[in-house]
């Protein structure tokens, strides 16, 4: 039986009353209810306050750059498919400097669960506007508001049918921790944007504004259905849905080598007859 | 020369079919046991411009090429303007009698009596081939190699061509180029350097590769992709190179041997990753395939204007090893060496080759495969019950564990890190930890190739080179002996780490040294005398694109 | 008067039969429709055969790396707002290499036309596949047919409501020619996705089968409707839809700059008294 | 020392305002015209922890950080556990008597008594100013000045505790470490590394500044974006660090004068980006900012180990310069030199600093502005009528004219091109275009900043160095020279093109030579051998993340 313990206790190094505490005890609570030994799970995180969430887990974990969690992430999957593999990382790492690896992985479809700490600004470099960043918000680096129009993770997510997309609230643990479930039975990618309040940087989107704004999708939502996914998806504001906005059964990327089929790359000898063969081209 | 020694060159448009025609005269030359260099020269289009694809074969060894024509090859008019210059006195244009030229040394060949339009390849097979002596029957059969898999049909209109120009050519008699035949033809494969790359990280244990797709690296990748299925192992183009890099070290983190290739401006977004490699401590090799730049440059040309770039690539302080393989053997066998020292120092190896080795078909002697051994990814079990992933070793090495392999949980952390890979900011840490990276040189440097001398131990003239140019350098000095200079070669296969002890009693002992490089700056040499303090003032470089030959290097030497 | 003899005849390096060589004339003809003269207009592009495109035509031209088009003709236009800035690349460029710039050049809405010449293939590196290759398409580093689903640019840009979505055909000049009018005429950003047949690599998309299958969208077509352009951008197979997908009007990027009110960046001297005023928060 | 020279040092957690109670005590001995140097210590976090705010100010210039600390205020117990080992034979701990601690130099202060806790950072600037001498009203107004602009009552709070606590501190009459007035104090600015840089650009005409934020070069940005508008510039974060230099570049190929600032895994993404302002030949000034690596390494501490990663960095060859500023009036002068130097030679142009510069506060003498030229982008009109952009020159350096400024066509190209710009594969072009690139260094070279050399030309002990380190080895020699050793130092402040004429005199002739640099590796003493041949053996390195003090420096030779 895996318990809570296995997972450890840890200092960190995040604010008192920071969101990411309320996240990780989601990971936790998730990674334990589908009864997942730390050694059969691998965390790949990037850079920023979020990603040092999985240093703070007793469990496997490569904490690479900023923004690059994902084809890491991808690489592990490919070698080793036996593997649980979350992704844990900001909405900067996620959506800034890695975008063109969420663009990536949502259309090979790996079978990893990406969480992002989505707190609409960068934490770790002191409060400059992330993608994510209302219009307007004002910081140091932006002192007259943020220029562009804040991206939506979500809308772009299922634009591109992307297998699994949900949003969840740091402040709602088990709503979040069942999202977290969902996300690691689907066979496939999984985009989980979780709302993150960040105490020290984000005053206008606090717990409070989240709180009031966040309202659990109904029961008879059907997360199948592209066109209502597409509109669902753009709903930010004064309501903001979270729960599993969109879904599909897509083969994951792993499903398309047939080489997978024999086993994962990473116990396989070298096969001399077939060396040989493939020298005879050469010939 | 003509009779142990020939240089056929084809020439004609991108999109005409002249690599083809080269690749299948290759073949049945190196089937019937003679040596080739291969030299191709193109531009950066798909259609149209002007391309050639150089063969020079030999009875005996040739290593490097040379830039006068035997045998030209015209495919269009343009290749006899471009290249008749180039003709040696003896030498012979193979053209078609349509294209209304006239000259001397023409062998005008009635190619629209001899075949369709579209077997106009094969009948310059044909002609060429049984110019030089091959057997209609060897050059058959390497044309079914290359036709086989387009259908029955095909191949049947292929050999009437065939057929039909060799009947041609031997009425016609030619004579002057006929190479010997072989009593006992060594069995010779035929591969160019990146297919030897290739091959040699299969033989390795390479399991994962990821790609963005950048001349002249790509066929690297492409020869792998072709026989991922066989070989059991994933190719992925990824979307840009930083993904492939990161995907690589992701891939060899959990256990599968990785390597990525590519050229300048994809190695330039690459470099981040290479630092990742070497503070997670994860094994990796990365092929540069140089060409010259700045920036997108030249991008089917050759250069070795890469050295420094790579030997400093990457923010921080960290080992690395760097190869330059010489020749197609040395592509194969030093890949090996990589992939072998990657998983043994824990951190990137560099393969640093260019557009010309790159490309360059030449017979090899198998390889042998029964005897090569693979390597390993990691270690399979821990002996403590304490697992620390960077625990602190008296050589830097520390224990691999694969994730997920054993109940040992494997972190690993690009911040500066405890022993069990936990992100510290323990300053005492941080210095046991950069001089426990740094204590891997060590190991590193005991197992360096040495370079390469050809020659007296005390020559008049040394001859200093690296990568690519071995061939060329090696030529140049042998002639320059054959001219009675006691010239020698010092050739670098490994730059990196470099251990003076090695060499330099050779160089201090040599009246005059010389160092020869495709760059405008002369990177060796100055890397020689940081390591060294030896000076080497004189240099042949080359920087328009094309690669060293023995004629140039003769050339400027005796400017 | 500006005629096409201003934009000069060059020859290419392009291979007879491209698709390319229609974007070409469309592009002259939009040019000069809108009367701009060759010096007022400036092209970026990447590097591709697509990249090569400005080079055969007598204007101001940078030809910057592969990928990274959209950011260095952010960076002019913001220096200089009073050029016409069109950037012209391949879908290699655009969709792979700089993914990440196609989002955030969305985002902020810089006043500048793309042109992606779309042949679903790499042409220049000769026919590996490209972010928009269809599933399966086989090729040389791909010989067992691609595993990822083929990005969709227009959904994408649809769903980030970016201000100009069109989608052309290089086997229609006359329309082509007036989405670059439009998209010149657009303030703001306006992504022209133009698929062009590649005689040499793709033998799936070719012009007939783009030819068969394009049809332009009906005249009582409404853009502005964001719902509907979302259907639209999703319709590919049999039918595929042309011309202005989406459009809104959002404010461009420029237009938060109160500096740029005075004038382009470009001619401006340095203002001592205002450098002595910043000096004084030092004091 | 303590009467011309003190250490303070303020210690907290990260969140506590530690470096708003440093900077109000800096801000007010710098306008009561003493000088300083400041060492901020902090880690990448944003609440606990432990940071540190070490002011040593002085009667006299102090040039470099002290490691003995004279006058300890700690904001929490950890800090007098962490330092208390480091304070001077005579030092102070002022501390909150709620603490608990006790100890024989300290003053436990009835924080919770002269204020409320919101207040009590105020309560420590009044205390430990009236004990250094610093007059109540000086301190009010530096109050003011942070908290203006939060309204008036909190001034006016804040002016409360303050008063009380110099109360407190002159009934507790604490001697011996009152600082001495001035008659006729200089006026000064106080200001950091990186905000001198950032000043720097803006007098030279800066228009352009796009970034990606990365410790421990974003207070650049940030402080060049918070004068943005009445400096009529724009800054703009970009998406990633490859956007950055790319916008960057495509500004100033329009005509506006942009820089980009980064630290090193930044600058890996940037190093793409660099090769094309080289080839295109655009202007573009690039910030690294050092910190420890490699990958993430220690984000907020300081290293000079990317020197030859940024001396490298790009691929192809091309030249550049690269500025090591070592003092704060160096980052803003320099900073000028680099617009200059990019715009005349048209190509990039580094500045290398590293977290302790970027972070260290200092008095300067105000600049001048009046006197200060500033740069103009490009030509404003072309003499022929035939516009080349890339024209070959005897100098190497082609026209320049800004697109859509005049009727010439501007063509610009990452390919190798001809001399209107256009992509071309014609390999003699290519060479003339290599060769006219080099050219540039020349005149570069013709205008490098020689080294500064401090005592006897023929010394004993000659200390090299470069970057941030000027004043710790400056100091280091000095106090050499005070015990009658013959020690001079030579540092550089532009540690590329390296002109050995500047410098071998000097190297020749000194007894012996030690090089002094922050990396494990002696970076710059390489370069020296690469470039000179002289070979440095000794070498104080420090790479702990910490910056090197005289202490350090003196301590490791003694070894
Ligand atoms: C290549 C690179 N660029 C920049 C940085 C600096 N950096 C570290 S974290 C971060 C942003 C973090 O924001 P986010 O991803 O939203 O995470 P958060 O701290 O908000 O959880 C940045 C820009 C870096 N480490 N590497
Ligand atoms: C950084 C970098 N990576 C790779 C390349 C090689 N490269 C040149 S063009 C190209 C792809 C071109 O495809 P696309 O953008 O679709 O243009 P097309 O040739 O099809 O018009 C690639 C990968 C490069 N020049 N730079
Ligand atoms: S800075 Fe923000 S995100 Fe980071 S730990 Fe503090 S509250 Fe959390
Ligand atoms: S390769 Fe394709 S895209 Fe390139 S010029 Fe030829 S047909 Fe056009
Ligand atoms: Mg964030
Ligand atoms: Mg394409």
């Amino acid at each position: 039986m895996v318990t809570i313990d296995d997972y450890g206790k840890y200092e960190t190094a995040w604010c008192p009353g920071c969101g990411n505490f309320s996240i990780s005890e989601a990971v936790k609570k998730a990674l334990v209810e589908r009864q997942l030994a730390p050694h059969q799970v691998l965390f790949v995180s990037g850079i920023g306050q979020a990603a040092k969430a999985p240093h703070y887990l007793n469990t496997n974990l490569f904490n690479g750059l900023h923004g690059r969690s994902l084809p890491v992430a991808t690489g592990v999957k490919l070698a080793n498919p036996g593997l649980t593999v979350l992704v844990e990382s900001g909405d900067g790492c996620n959506y800034g400097e890695g975008g063109n690896h969420l663009l990536a992985v949502i259309r090979r479809n790996v079978d990893l669960t990406l969480l992002v700490h989505n707190n609409q600004v960068y934490g770790l470099t002191k409060g400059q506007a992330s993608p994510t960043s209302a219009g307007g918000f004002v910081t140091k680096a932006q002192p007259l508001g943020v220029p562009s129009e804040p991206f939506n993770p979500i809308a772009v997510a299922v634009a591109m049918r992307a297998g699994f997309v949900a949003r969840a609230f740091s402040g709602r643990i088990e709503h979040l921790s069942e999202m977290i479930q969902q996300g690691i039975a689907h066979r496939g990618f999984a985009l989980i944007d979780v709302l993150q309040p960040c105490v020290s940087f984000n005053k206008v989107n606090t717990f409070a504004w989240y709180d009031k704004r966040c309202y659990a999708l109904p029961h008879d939502y059907e997360p199948d259905d592209w066109e209502s996914a597409m509109k669902v998806a753009c709903e930010w504001g004064d309501k903001i849905p979270i729960g599993v906005i969109y879904r599909n059964n897509r083969p994951s990327f792993e499903s398309h080598f047939n080489v997978l089929k024999d086993g994962p790359l990473v116990s396989r000898k070298v096969d001399k007859t077939r060396l040989k063969d493939i020298m005879k081209a050469y010939g | 020369m003509r009779d142990r020694d020939l240089n056929i060159l084809i020439g004609g448009e991108a999109g005409q079919g002249l690599v083809t025609v080269g690749q299948i005269l290759s073949k049945s030359l190196v089937r019937k046991g003679y040596s080739i260099v291969v030299t191709q020269s193109y531009q950066s289009r798909i259609r149209g411009g002007h391309n050639s694809f150089a063969i020079r074969v030999g009875v005996d060894e040739v290593i490097a090429p040379r830039k006068s024509v035997d045998l030209l090859v015209a495919l269009n008019g343009d290749t006899v303007i471009q290249h008749r210059d180039h003709l040696s006195p003896e030498g012979l244009v193979i053209l078609d009698d349509s294209f209304g030229l006239s000259g001397d040394s023409f062998l005008k060949v009635p190619f629209s009596e001899l075949s369709e339009k579209r077997f106009s390849n094969t009948v310059a097979i044909g002609v060429a081939g049984a110019i030089i002596g091959l057997d209609e029957n060897l050059m058959a059969g390497t044309l079914d190699y290359y036709f086989g898999k387009k259908g029955a049909s095909l191949v049947e209109k292929n050999r009437d061509a065939l057929v039909r120009a060799v009947k041609w050519a031997t009425e016609n008699s030619i004579s002057g180029f006929m190479l010997p035949d072989f009593s006992n033809p060594p069995r010779r494969l035929m591969m160019n350097g990146n297919e030897a790359i290739s091959l040699g990280a299969l033989t390795s244990g390479l399991r994962f590769c990821a790609f963005y797709p950048m001349t002249p690296s790509t066929s690297i990748v492409l020869n792998l992709a072709g026989h991922a299925e066989r070989a059991g192992i994933i190719v992925e183009q990824a979307e840009d190179e930083i993904a492939a890099i990161n995907m690589a070290v992701g891939a060899s983190f959990a256990g599968a041997p990785s390597m990525v290739a590519t050229s300048g401006g994809g190695f330039a977004l690459m470099v981040e990753g290479v630092s990742l490699a070497a503070m997670t401590e994860t094994p990796i090799v990365i092929v540069v395939a140089q060409r010259p730049g700045p920036a997108t440059g030249l991008p089917t040309r050759t250069e070795q204007a890469d050295l420094e770039f790579v030997l400093h690539s990457g923010h921080g302080e960290f080992p690395r090893a760097i190869f330059s393989p010489g020749t197609i053997e040395e592509c194969f066998h030093l890949t090996r060496r990589a992939f072998e020292l990657a998983e043994r120092y824990q951190g990137p190896v560099f393969l640093l080759t260019d557009q010309f080795l790159a490309d360059s078909y030449r017979a090899v002697t198998p390889f042998g495969i029964d005897q090569l051994s693979s390597i390993r990814a990691g270690e399979q079990a821990s002996e403590t019950s304490n697992y620390a992933r960077y625990a602190i070793t008296e050589n830097g090495i520390s224990p691999r564990l694969l994730p997920g392999m054993t109940e040992h949980l494997v972190v690993a952390d690009s911040d500066e890190h405890t022993e069990e890979g936990h992100i510290t900011e323990d300053l005492t840490m941080r210095k046991r930890m950069v001089e426990k990276r740094r204590r891997k040189e060590r190991g590193m440097r005991s197992e360096v190739v040495p370079p390469d001398l050809v020659g007296e131990e005390d020559a008049d003239l040394l001859l200093l080179s690296w990568g690519s140019s071995k061939g060329a350098v090696t030529e140049a000095a042998s002639l320059m002996r054959s001219d009675g200079l006691n010239a020698s070669t010092l050739h670098f296969s490994q730059i990196w780490p470099l251990v003076p002890e090695n060499f330099m009693d050779i160089l201090r002992q040599a009246e005059k040294v010389i160092c020869i490089e495709s760059n405008a700056t002369g990177q060796f040499a100055r890397l020689i005398r940081r390591e060294t303090g030896f000076n080497i003032e004189e240099k042949v470089l080359r920087y328009d694109g094309l690669p060293l030959t023995p004629e140039y290097i003769l050339r400027e030497m005796n400017r």
